[in-house]
């Protein structure tokens, strides 16, 4: 034969369908900058097309701004890096004046990051950002692994997370997305109580707490001590919560984020069960990068006879057992 | 911003002894290289797989109209052993040109150039820039490290007509001592000519906090070219804080620097 | 000058002593290999020479011998590696019988890992392993992710593993350190549970629960869809961990374990608090890991004119604080 | 076990198409190279930093003394790919040689090895032997692949005097269709004339499965060099079972194998 014929499962390319449906919207593409990697956007405009993306989540907001962390606040590990940012932001007024204008004109879907320092500041958090016009998702912060009061337990303990959550829904139209942190012992509990107080779906997985030493010094490498661990490194965990929370809770919405570098690793928390994703640290290498992502998963969807993303999102089916052993 | 992400390959590795190197780097690609100033930075990243994640960062050194830059690197960890063994031809990723580089020497004003060890390379450029714009005693170059080792590309000062002065903490060359004593030496000669002069310096952190000190104490504009550790380089991380006094406890080492005047420097 | 001085702080290799002390022993260095990545030793005689260890840690005993589970069992990730083994292992009997003898005649410290499929088998085989000549340790694995019976309770709920723990010390005369699990959201308070009930010390850490997906096949990478995750990838969180158990419980000794690939890796432990350390999945790639990572350790405690572990346990600074913001 | 763990370093790399490449290797470190079986396999690893961890297991495709050997490999995943981009003089550790190779050949008994695609270097190191000791025709190979480009080194065959059949599922070598088509025929023969024979085969799970069906069913002594995920190579991580009937449920390719025989292997 003269030319190699095509996969037998094989669709062009563009015959994919990326569009995906989340807590009540349709994104163009499952793929969003994730929080805290990516601003408030506008740097990102210099180096890729801002359009290409499904969506984006800003840097956490809170009520007042924040000033962040001593330094020193990053440092790389294997495949990975720590971060203790602390949660820096400009604040909600700052925020919805100064800020959102840009993101709403991009025409993607935009989802706003937000905490509080205490149960009252998160629920006024949320009821500030609703009135921002352009707002597709409050992704509400529950991890915090780099602020002192109140984090904790809201992140770890599911009837805490509960009431947190339910407080937030009530206080806002925007439909609440809860971004839960590794850190809980049981991912599972901590997804089924925010999901029965009303979220509209999870986001998987935050940063795992970490730390690194620099013995020369003899100290931290990071000032706060500990700081969050994200890369590729954290994707096996992430990978496991959601398919964890996708199996028990297969009506919840899930957003997979950890480690994301490719089309491939995209597809792999789709399989999990996640109808998005999100990509953090992969941007501040290649700013680029969702793009990339965005043309290797429509590929390689089309090379494996993948149509949609429905048609992704979960099917993974179990290693056919062994021939039974008789001994 | 007008940086670009771009892809190059090492055109060539010069070594220069000590753990020293000069990488250049060629693009093809459009990328505002030409318009560099010295001070300006860019991030590098070769094809690491994911163990390395981040780009590394690097003065610029020199530019060589819009598809040539060279950074002078020395190696230190992982990253800059890597880089340090690259050969040409072997793919390369760029962001750059970032954050804000030094003024240009003004008229009357002479510029003490206060470089330690590998803080040479925006100096190095700075100084380039000055004897390009047919003005090379604009500049003076005050050069200091630990031994002969760590004094690379002086002959280029010759070359270029640079008044210059070296110390080492071992004697070997220029100087025995630190680069700070020909800082204030040179502050008290201005001082009694009544000559207008200011600081722009780059090396290790210590260095930087000792010719901060003795710029604020003489009460000569002192600008401080610095390091914090980056993982985007371009504003988006919030990584590289830099503590400051003024309005907001910090600012940013790419993108609000990495030249800070001394005074704003929230150093102790 | 000709020559360069030695650093200030500089010692000579020769003279730093390694020798730690754990759980009422002392250990020539603190360097162990870690369960499950050893088997029971005689394989590396070909590769390494045994007697530069500090000790090593048997693949994990329990009461009857049990054969693991299907495959795939393993796979690689970034910086990592996922293992769902299954515990697969002779048994007691066996071990007794035709693994024990070749480990005591080493001379150095042996620790036998083991665990039970329930409450009562644990205390059956920690009584059972007690009749073993030469064993210095019993390093008990309350986190078993790849065992479906009792494995999550036991190292997740701090009750449970008290009460497990405190049977076990009272049916043995040896050492019990317990190897607690990653998975658990409260580290501390798991090893204050086990520490109270009479544990010798704490092994930090076990594996943690991941999962990767073959996008081709659409499946699970390990039959048992969910594995173990170790290696390099891990080690920020490992070397957390270590750091907050020897802050709550200083008097605790901890064996330190995630990742260590090099002789700084392994000061890093040290230096969170650890007083020993084990080597797991670094053995598979080279054989002869730990004698090069002591090799390593020396050196590097020379350079830094550390002159023996017990100088370097803990000795974590803060990073000074920044100047006061006056605004 | 009279294996060991070394230092190695490329000497050659020779690319043959279709993702395939010979890699050789050199050592200067004592090891017990020469003595190694075909079907033993050594595991390699490249300077790969923390992102690739663990070795990858390749079949020795033939020895030279006590310090080369080479390997046969196709690009699979990132260990492959990085294998097939190492350039002379680049170092390598190597553990090996491991586990338990073929039987040579018996006298009166023909060999027949059945190769599928990557499944071929224990096979060629096994023809190579049976030449060496003047018996090339004490074997013969059934070699299949899907196309022209997955048909590596028959050269060799013909220069040995190894008598050998092709296949391709595309037909553009050999017979079109499967390897096991030519093993079919070839047990017909050899039983319509009375001849001994047993099978030895390497290559991909699905092939080896077909094989085995038909070995057994043939009541042929059938033997498969299987592949299974491995970490260590030598008996440790236990992550290479091989399900097995008989006393235990499992078996290990790395040090019980790989050779198994076809009666013992688990599969469906
Ligand atoms: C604006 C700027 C300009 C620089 N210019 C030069 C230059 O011209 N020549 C040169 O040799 N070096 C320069 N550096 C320092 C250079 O970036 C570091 O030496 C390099 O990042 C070390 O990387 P590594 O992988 O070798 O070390 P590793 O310790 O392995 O690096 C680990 C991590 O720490 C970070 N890191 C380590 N040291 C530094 C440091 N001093 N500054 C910032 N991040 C650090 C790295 O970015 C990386 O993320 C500059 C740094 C900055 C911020
Ligand atoms: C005993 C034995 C002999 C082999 N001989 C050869 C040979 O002569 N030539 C050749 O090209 N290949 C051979 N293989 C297969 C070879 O080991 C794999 O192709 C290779 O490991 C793939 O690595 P990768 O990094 O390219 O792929 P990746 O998919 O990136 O590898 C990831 C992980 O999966 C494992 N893995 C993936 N595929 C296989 C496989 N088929 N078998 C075992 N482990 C796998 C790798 O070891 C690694 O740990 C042999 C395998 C075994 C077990
Ligand atoms: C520098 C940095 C800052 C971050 N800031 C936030 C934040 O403000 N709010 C938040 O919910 N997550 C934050 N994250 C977590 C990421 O959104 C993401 O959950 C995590 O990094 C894992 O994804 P990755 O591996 O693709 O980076 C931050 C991560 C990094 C690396
Ligand atoms: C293949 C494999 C098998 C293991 N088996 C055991 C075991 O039987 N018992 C146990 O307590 N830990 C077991 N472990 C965990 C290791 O002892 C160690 O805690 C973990 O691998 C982290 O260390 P590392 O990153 O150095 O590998 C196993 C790990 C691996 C990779
Ligand atoms: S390096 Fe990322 S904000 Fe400066
Ligand atoms: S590969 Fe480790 S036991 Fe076989």
């Amino acid at each position: 034969m003269s030319a190699a014929p095509p996969p037998a499962a094989g669709l062009a390319p563009a015959d994919v369908d990326l569009r995906t449906r989340f807590a009540g919207k349709t994104l163009a593409t499952p793929l969003l900058a994730a929080s805290g990697c990516f601003a408030y956007g506008q740097q990102f405009a210099a180096f890729t097309d801002l359009r290409r993306l499904g969506g984006l989540v800003t840097k956490g907001i809170s009520p007042a701004p924040r000033f962040g962390n001593p330094l020193p606040r990053i440092c790389e590990t294997a495949a990975g890096m720590l971060n203790s940012i602390g949660l820096e932001n400009v604040g909600v007024d700052a925020f919805l004046a100064d800020k959102l204008p840009f993101l709403r004109d991009l025409g993607i879907s935009v989802w706003v990051n937000f905490f509080g320092t205490d149960f009252e500041s998160y629920v006024e958090c949320a009821e500030r950002l609703s009135v921002g016009e352009g707002i597709d998702v409050l992704e509400m912060n529950i991890s915090c692994p780099n602020i002192k009061k109140g984090g904790i337990e809201f992140g770890t303990v599911p009837e805490v997370a509960h009431r947190l959550t339910k407080a937030c829904v009530e206080a806002t139209l925007l439909p609440i997305v809860v971004k839960l942190s590794p850190n809980a012992g049981d991912i599972v509990g901590m997804a089924q109580a925010v999901a029965e107080a009303g979220a509209a779906g999870v986001s998987l997985i935050n940063t795992i707490t970490g730390m690194a030493i620099d013995v020369r010094k003899r100290r931290p490498r990071l000032a706060t001590t500990y700081g969050g661990l994200s890369g590729p490194a954290i994707k096996p965990i992430a990978l496991r919560m959601v398919h964890q929370v996708a199996k028990a809770l297969p009506e919840l919405p899930i957003c997979g984020i950890g480690g994301i570098m490719s089309g491939e690793d995209a597809l792999e928390f789709l399989m999990a069960g996640a109808r998005t994703v999100q990509v953090g640290t992969a941007l501040f290498a290649e700013p680029g990068a969702i793009a990339r992502i965005t043309d290797e998963l429509r590929s390689l969807m089309a090379e494996l006879g993948i149509p949609a993303i429905d048609a992704a999102v979960g099917v993974l089916e179990a290693i056919p057992p062994e021939p039974a052993y008789a001994g | 911003m007008s940086a670009a992400h771009f892809a190059a390959t090492v055109e060539s590795r010069r070594d220069l002894g000590g753990g020293y190197f000069i990488l250049s780097l060629h693009t093809d690609a459009p990328a505002p290289i030409e318009d560099t100033v010295p001070g300006q930075f860019v991030m590098v990243r070769g094809d690491w797989g994911r163990d390395l994640l981040n780009p590394r960062a690097f003065s610029v050194l020199e530019v060589d109209g819009a598809q040539r830059l060279a950074i002078l690197a020395k190696i230190f960890g992982r990253g800059t052993a890597r880089l340090a063994a690259a050969e040409p031809g072997e793919p390369m990723t760029v962001t750059g040109p970032l954050g804000r580089g030094f003024a240009a020497p003004r008229a009357g004003c002479t510029q003490l150039l206060v470089a330690g060890g590998v803080g040479l390379p925006p100096l190095l450029f700075q100084a380039r820039r000055a004897a390009e714009n047919g003005r090379p005693k604009a500049v003076e170059m005050l050069y200091g490290g630990r031994g002969r080792d760590d004094l690379v590309l002086v002959d280029q000062l010759d070359a270029w007509g640079t008044p210059y002065a070296l110390a080492t903490d071992d004697g070997s060359v220029g100087r025995e001592g630190r680069v700070t004593l020909l800082l204030e030496e040179r502050i008290a000669t201005a001082k009694a000519a009544g000559e207008a002069i200011e600081i722009l310096a780059c090396g290790p952190t210590p260095m930087l906090a000792a010719v901060r000190t003795i710029g604020l104490a003489a009460g000569v504009a002192t600008y401080l070219c610095l390091e914090e550790n980056m993982a985007c380089g371009f504003g988006v991380c919030l990584g590289c804080a830099v503590p400051v006094h003024g309005p907001r406890p910090y600012r940013y080492c790419c993108t609000d620097g990495p030249v800070f005047d001394a005074e704003e420097v929230r150093w102790p």
